[in-house]
């Protein structure tokens, strides 16, 4: 086939997934394709579809492995809905993505791995290259894995090692369809490999070849160019949510001058931010892998009474073990971060998903009246943020925070523009001085409610804390009925005057109209983007996407009284709504919900909107 | 006095049973053991020398539990069970503490096990009470995992069928370097104790055998009562041969695998051939059967029992992050945020 | 003083209140005064007040242990607001006390207590028996300790015993105000000391005594009497909430013939249930006490899965502790009955207080989509029927159930009709039956959404269940993301259907109306009373108490639309009432709270309602 | 074949490993130890004679964990670090079931610790298969509380600072009666040990040496390797003398108060030196020196080390329910009610 020059199409953006076996690499391959995809402006959001199983078997659906890219030449809001360009590595991973192809997008197959035995264990009855399967697709069938094994010949490779690079092959034929410089990927292999240096030159070797196939590849009829996205000046880095909040609360601790005390207990989908932040004690980190979750939190609740910023991360099962001890930092008033990676429940439910469900066990899961800080990360980028927040409204208020995010958010990456230091705002712990004649333990600022923090080792200051009701002022046990009725009081004004030093509830499109959108956490992306198709088309509906959860913002009832109907779209059954109308006394919500383990689709959700517009 | 931990920021002068002393109302029971064990521990506190502001005492929920309000110093009374993991928190973010957890045998053997067994394996230098009165106290006399096997009480109408933990057993077992065993009717061996388990650097385990006045009172009395003691205790002493009896006239010896109790001057044995305590011996081999041994024939052991060097997770913690600053590229946030792949726009 | 016959004054209820220190045997002196006034054929209520300590120093107010007794000639509802006879047997007991006696009440004090010391660590400037301190009571001064002692001179008891059996004489002066017959005490002492003949004859010598004692003694006035009440025929006794909700357990075990096992951990104020329990393995019950809540409620689960009626008992922090555990319940699909003794929060707060704050956590309280049946007792004695009813809805619906009790009606004591067991309600577990053919794990019922239960050791039915989500009908592991939607569904309808298998919820009074009290819980008996005051005025209000929380009973709606307002009272900070706002967007929810550690008082509630009635 | 445990029903027919494969694929990673077991108990099952329907099989959470899913047998897979008390509940709600437990070192020696030690030291008769593979598998490679210190997992870049629970000695710091350590390379001894736990009345923990292929392959390796394994493996059988090494020519013998290696016709030592094992040894000193040797001094023990007879939790249960039965007036719910103080109105 001879090479020919192709006409090159402009795209605002473009969703491209890796899928294959669990073996295959497909993760690397989406990050390298979506690394250079950065470097040359484009905005993008990106999200890897593991499997449950660790390697579950060779070749079958259980075991296939995902990696989606979604970029463009403005601000990218999700992963995307559906895919233009898949690249499917074997049949099992092309049956069980092939619902998510757009009508017409390019599919890269590898032939070679669509032999018989890979079919049927796929659940194909015949070959799915051969038959009218892919007949609505622009397929591309190359023989990936042959063809890389020829690029290699002359080096004298033997074959599972070139067979393990067919990822890179298919990265260069993909390469050639998105018109992309092969540089930087040379330069991260040689970053990669420097103490492999034959890897270096295998690998160079494939991903040209690959691209270099392309160009006699037919069925790619023309190569497509984003262009780079029109972004704030400045130094910007890939980031996951995981690895945006381990950095949220190291500059949080570094801001405040508190050390950070991490203790925490492995779990899908929070490990990655204890496995992050035990790479950081250069910067003091003290990180504590407990023995369960448990001993996380409490360890934590140790080093916070001894004046560390202490955090501990979870998931949803692991916030239901941690619920008496952070009943024990509420009533002893010391500061604590609860991260909630929130996955698929009940019980182990589905971890590897991704839902919204835990949102009631962090406003109501503990025993006894027991308000905490509630707030909640919308991208991987604002992880970063809203971390730093949760640190902050911790560290200044003395009571804790939990800070819920969920698997999307923390696997998925999105662009972060990197901050400076300087540039964020302060973070005052109200410590107490060493030797104040007038320390009091539970003595209150009286604008705030918050009670000094004295620390052990600290002169002067010698006083005991801990989980039995407190005399107000003078901290000591106390029985008394009005006593305990003013403590329990305290406790929740003090929560809710954090309402005082937070943002006004921000609304996207104007103050009045027939709908609202109400939406929060890690569904941000797709709710601001359906809720922006309609109001592109002129419909009247705008869009409140809550971070602050409890307190919420004190606009809020201002904000939902502007509108005829609300509508509160979450992935969960309908917590975050049903705590609206605890609140807010209103006959006008409605709910959108969806308990599937995967996001919202922009067009389930402009469907359900035009519907409530429609309707009187 | 001697070597005490060096971590621990040193006192500039001479403290007293008064700085240690609270202004709290003791409420525990008269007549309770726990009253003497608050005695020894004011006793002991002002000769470790230390700062008062860096003792830290921590404990779980139980009579036991209710120590820190009763000491002068930083503490934390915490949720049933999980002091260890608390002391762990606070020793790790600050070593320079000296941590006394005070707890009971079903706040650190029932529910607070893993924690209990997990700080003895990471050998936090942690000084932790445990208060062993056989019963759960504050609820009201149900029996714990230290209660003997048949035992009525009100949760066992016709006498429990669990077998009992040996704390000793359990604690080394679970790789523990400092275990001793004392009655709450001797001060001198409580304070003895406890400071050695305040110059051990690890989790030291002082087993207080305590009693419960009210829902298992006497519980220690067939071994620690006064009109048996000479014959059922043997308190051990390191480099002194293992001997007791009301005239010090029977020993511990090792016959082919095990242990036995042998006359002095009887069927040729002398004193040498008597065992000689080595607290400090690595190998817990005969520690591990000197804490298993009771009556009826053996005395049960008494004082430091095991006290073996190893390092503490809280000084590796330490020197991982020396480390870590010394060797590391990254040295504050903003070298963080910017390291690895990034790119200007 | 010469005796004299005495005017008879005939009352309709009376409140007792026996205080002294705790080794006075206050309330074995309670007890015994209670059961004379049950025999007699009053209706009663008891609540011992305990202190926190397990013996506090004597003397000291932290060691002052109480019992009240609430008798009448009709159906009693509480323990009683204020006192009308207080028997303070020390200075601290008297000075804790006294803000709860009536003006004009008895007073009977042992002056012989009174001394220096005593009177001082009471806090106490001067001897409140010399001084005005109650000038408004009509006060029984009785130097009793001497007297005891005397009276027992010619037996030659030694002092200490002598001593101890004051309580007894104090008794003795009581039986005489309160006009009772010494001879059922009398028997109590043959029956209890059958081992210890002396102590028979001491303690029927003192009765005696202070009986004679009271005959002289001129203060008092007159002698109370109360006639009976008119009660449903049958066969009656006293019992705790505490005892009777594990007689309810039982009953449930022998009638649906599961056997029980109780898994727990001891935690005030739900410990008696397990030690109850523990006493009747005659009847087949196995009763675990596990080494911590989690154990205990793991290895009900365990249980269960074997076909057993399961249970776990607990309090607030225990439930927390629970919380992981009871989603894998919810998974599962198995029976297992929580019983929630609810004391005062956050954390270990107030363990010997009671409240009514574990609600959220029973509802909200794990993580995922999670919901379970949650219902509540509201008297000592239907806690038997309550327990009963959690379980025969958790058998029959395979799913756990929540039982809310708390520390007064735990503590609490009032009278039982006994219930014949033939008469009380079928229980009939869905069992599959061996070898069925059809089995298959999750194929429900389609009128309940019920699965089947298929027990270990049954012939062909072997099969697996656990925490992770299930493929509907089948059973096995599944990831898909509709059929996840579809179990969260279903696990939410099969509770909601529970509705169609629960009694409407009844009105106290006309159906609609001005105002709508709505309680829930242990606080009935005030808030019942405190209505009929106001009805008996003639005023426009009705009551509606909640037994069954979730779900809610069908008509619910219904009932609340009937009244221009609903007053809530909750002693939490309002959790049942925002619960009511979840589930119906009603704008005339009002709410009365309390948080003190304390029941409320008839006359707060009265004096609420009045103004909601009299606003606008 | 001969005894195993008469509280479980017997099948009335011979049972194959067909009887107990389930349909359900097997998702482990290609390469990890764990298939090894499966074929291990599949082969055992059908020799130990109970009733297939019988068998219970309770797991935590964990790649070990998800082991119910693939032996038909009744199953249960609980929560994390939960099985043990899971177990605890099914055992004694049905004694008559044979529970197996499949469990790994994070899920019952990390957060499911406690009810690890207390299901040892109740001894309640269950079979524990402990997949000790030194990491957590399912969350991709977290150093576990059996990782050796200085390993670099994902959670300790610089290296753990954890010292290790060897399993042995936790059992048996907790009272176990019943203690069994293989490698997932060797069918046979794996079988031979699950026979045992099956016929042992109690709590019996086998340790189970497995390789996680992907996080830390090879762990086992200096120990149990083709290559190695003659001289770090010492494998004792009851009755038998402690001998290894490729010529069978080492042995264990016990000097003072520790074990040694000694190689026969060296330095005068003869067969009739080395120690015989004693699995039903009460005494669990010399058992428990065993379970704690090592290379590079000694060699690695395998086989059952410890099986000790001791009542059961769940047969103590079954006998105070029986006594009570028969001497109680409370036959049913009707004599409760109407039990002690009660009137007629
Ligand atoms: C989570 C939780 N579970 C249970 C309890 C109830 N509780 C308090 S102390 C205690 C046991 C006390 O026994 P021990 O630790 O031996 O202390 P002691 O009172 O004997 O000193 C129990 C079960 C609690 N407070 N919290
Ligand atoms: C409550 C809870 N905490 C944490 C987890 C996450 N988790 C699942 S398995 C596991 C550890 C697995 O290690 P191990 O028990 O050794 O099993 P392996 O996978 O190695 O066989 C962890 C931490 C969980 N599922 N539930
Ligand atoms: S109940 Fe027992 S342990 Fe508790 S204070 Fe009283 S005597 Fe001491
Ligand atoms: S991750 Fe390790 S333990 Fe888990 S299945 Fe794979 S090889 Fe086995
Ligand atoms: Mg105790
Ligand atoms: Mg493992």
């Amino acid at each position: 086939m001879a090479k020919k020059k192709r006409p090159v199409i402009e795209r605002d953006d473009v969703v491209v997934k890796f899928v294959g076996d669990s073996g295959d690499g497909m993760q690397l391959t989406g990050n390298m394709f979506s690394d250079v995809a950065a470097l040359i402006g484009n905005d993008l959001a990106t999200f890897p579809d593991f499997p449950a199983e660790i390697r579950a078997p060779q070749n079958t659906i259980a075991g296939v492995s995902g990696f989606q890219v979604h970029m463009g030449n403005s601000k990218i809001f999700t992963t995307g809905d559906l895919v233009d360009v898949l690249v499917a590595m074997n049949p099992a991973s092309l049956r069980a993505n092939l619902k998510w192809a757009k009508k017409g997008a390019t599919i890269l197959t590898d032939t070679d791995a669509f032999d018989e035995k890979a079919i049927e264990k796929a659940g194909y009855k015949q070959d799915p290259l051969q038959d009218n399967t892919l007949i609505d697709y622009n397929l591309v069938k190359a023989p990936i894995t042959t063809l890389t094994k020829e690029s290699l010949k002359d080096l004298g490779v033997d074959n599972k090692i070139a067979e393990r690079s067919k990822n890179m092959f298919a990265l260069g034929i993909l390469y050639f369809i998105f018109n992309r410089d092969l540089k930087p990927s040379f330069h991260y292999y040689e970053q990669k490999f420097k103490k492999k240096p034959e890897l270096i030159q295998i690998n160079k070797i494939v991903l040209q070849s690959g691209y270099n196939y392309a160009e006699t590849v037919e069925a790619i009829e023309s190569v497509i160019q984003i262009a780079p996205a029109k972004m704030e000046k400045g130094r910007y880095r890939n980031i996951t949510g995981n690895v945006a909040t381990a950095w949220g609360l190291l500059a949080a601790a570094e801001k405040s001058g508190r050390p950070l005390f991490l203790g925490s207990y492995p779990i899908t989908p929070a490990t990655e931010i204890l496995m992050e932040l035990a790479k950081y004690k250069s910067l003091g980190a003290k990180v504590f892998q407990a023995e369960d979750e448990i001993a996380g939190v409490c360890s934590a609740i140790g080093a916070s009474f001894t004046g560390s910023l202490a955090c501990t991360t979870t998931s949803g099962p692991g916030l239901s073990l941690k619920s008496e001890a952070i009943g024990l930092a509420v009533i002893t008033e010391l500061p604590l971060v609860i991260v909630d990676v929130q996955r698929g429940g009940p019980s182990t439910g589905l971890p590897t998903k991704s839902e919204q469900s835990d949102l009631y066990q962090a406003l109501f899961g503990r025993n006894g009246e027991c308000p905490v800080i509630v707030v909640a990360a919308s991208t991987a980028e604002n992880c970063f943020y809203y971390a730093y927040e949760a640190a902050k409204l911790s560290l200044e208020h003395m009571t804790p925070v939990i800070l819920l995010t969920d698997g999307y958010l923390g696997f998925g990456s999105t662009l972060f523009r990197i901050p400076k230091m300087a540039d964020m705002p302060s973070i005052k712990p109200p410590l107490a001085e060493a030797n104040d004649p007038d320390f009091k333990p539970y003595k209150r600022d009286p604008e705030t409610l918050v009670r000094k923090w004295a620390i052990p080792g600290t002169e002067g200051l010698r006083h005991r804390v801990g989980g039995l009701e407190k005399e107000d002022i003078i901290g000591t046990v106390s029985n008394d009925p009005l006593n305990h009725q003013k403590m329990v009081d305290y406790r929740a004004a003090k929560v809710e005057k954090v309402a005082d030093f937070i943002p006004e509830q921000p609304i996207d499109g104007a103050p009045e109209g027939q709908l609202l959108v109400v939406s929060w956490g890690g569904t941000y992306g797709a709710v601001h983007s359906a809720v922006k198709r309609l109001q592109d088309e002129g419909k009247s509906i705008s869009h409140a996407h809550f971070h602050h959860i409890m307190p919420l913002p004190k606009n809020t009832e201002k904000v939902l009284k502007g509108f005829r109907k609300i509508i509160v779209c979450e992935l969960n059954s309908g917590q975050f709504v049903n705590y609206l109308r605890m609140k807010f006394p209103m006959p006008n919500f409605y709910q959108f919900n969806k308990v599937q383990g995967l996001p919202f689709m922009i067009n389930e959700l402009t469907d359900k909107f035009n519907q409530l517009l429609e309707e009187k | 006095m001697d070597y005490v931990n060096m971590t621990v920021e040193r006192s500039n002068v001479q403290l007293s049973k008064a700085d240690f002393e609270s202004d709290q109302m003791v409420k525990w029971c008269p007549g309770c053991g726990a009253h003497a064990i608050l005695a020894a521990v004011e006793r002991v506190f002002p000769k470790i020398g230390y700062r008062k502001e860096n003792f830290c005492m921590v404990s779980g929920i139980g009579c036991s539990s209710r120590f820190p309000y009763y000491v002068n110093t930083y503490g934390f009374h915490g949720i049933h069970g999980r002091a260890a993991a608390i002391s762990t928190g606070v020793k790790i973010a600050n070593p320079r503490l000296s941590v006394w957890m005070a707890t009971g045998d079903g706040d650190s053997l029932a529910i607070g096990g893993n924690h209990f067994i997990h700080i003895i394996r990471r050998n936090v230098d942690i000084n932790i009470l445990l208060f062993n009165n056989q019963i759960y106290g504050l609820t009201k006399g149900q029996y714990s995992p230290t209660t003997p096997m048949g035992k009525i009480t009100k949760t066992s109408p016709q006498g429990t069928i669990e077998h009992p933990f040996t704390v000793g057993e359990l604690v080394m077992g679970a790789q523990g370097t400092f275990f001793a065993r004392v009655p709450d009717n001797n001060i001198n061996l409580m304070t003895e104790a406890m400071f050695e388990a305040a110059r051990h650097d690890g989790t030291s385990i002082i087993e207080i055998m305590q009693n419960c006045i009210i829902f298992a009172d006497k519980a220690h009395n067939d071994i620690t009562g006064k009109e048996v003691k000479d014959e059922t205790m043997l308190v051990v002493k390191n480099g002194e041969p293992m001997i007791f009896g009301k005239n010090r006239d029977k020993g511990i010896i090792l016959r082919d695998t095990h242990l036995e109790v042998a006359e002095i001057g009887k069927n040729g044995v002398t004193l040498d051939d008597i065992l000689v305590h080595d607290q400090y011996n690595q190998d817990p081999g005969i520690q591990l059967m000197l804490a298993k041994l009771a009556p009826p024939h053996f005395p049960m052991v008494f004082g430091v029992i095991r006290s073996a060097m190893y390092p503490t997770y809280d000084d590796l913690v330490e020197e991982q992050i020396k480390y870590a600053k010394e060797t590391s590229e990254i040295r504050n946030v903003d070298d963080l945020l910017n390291s690895g792949d990034t790119w200007e726009i």
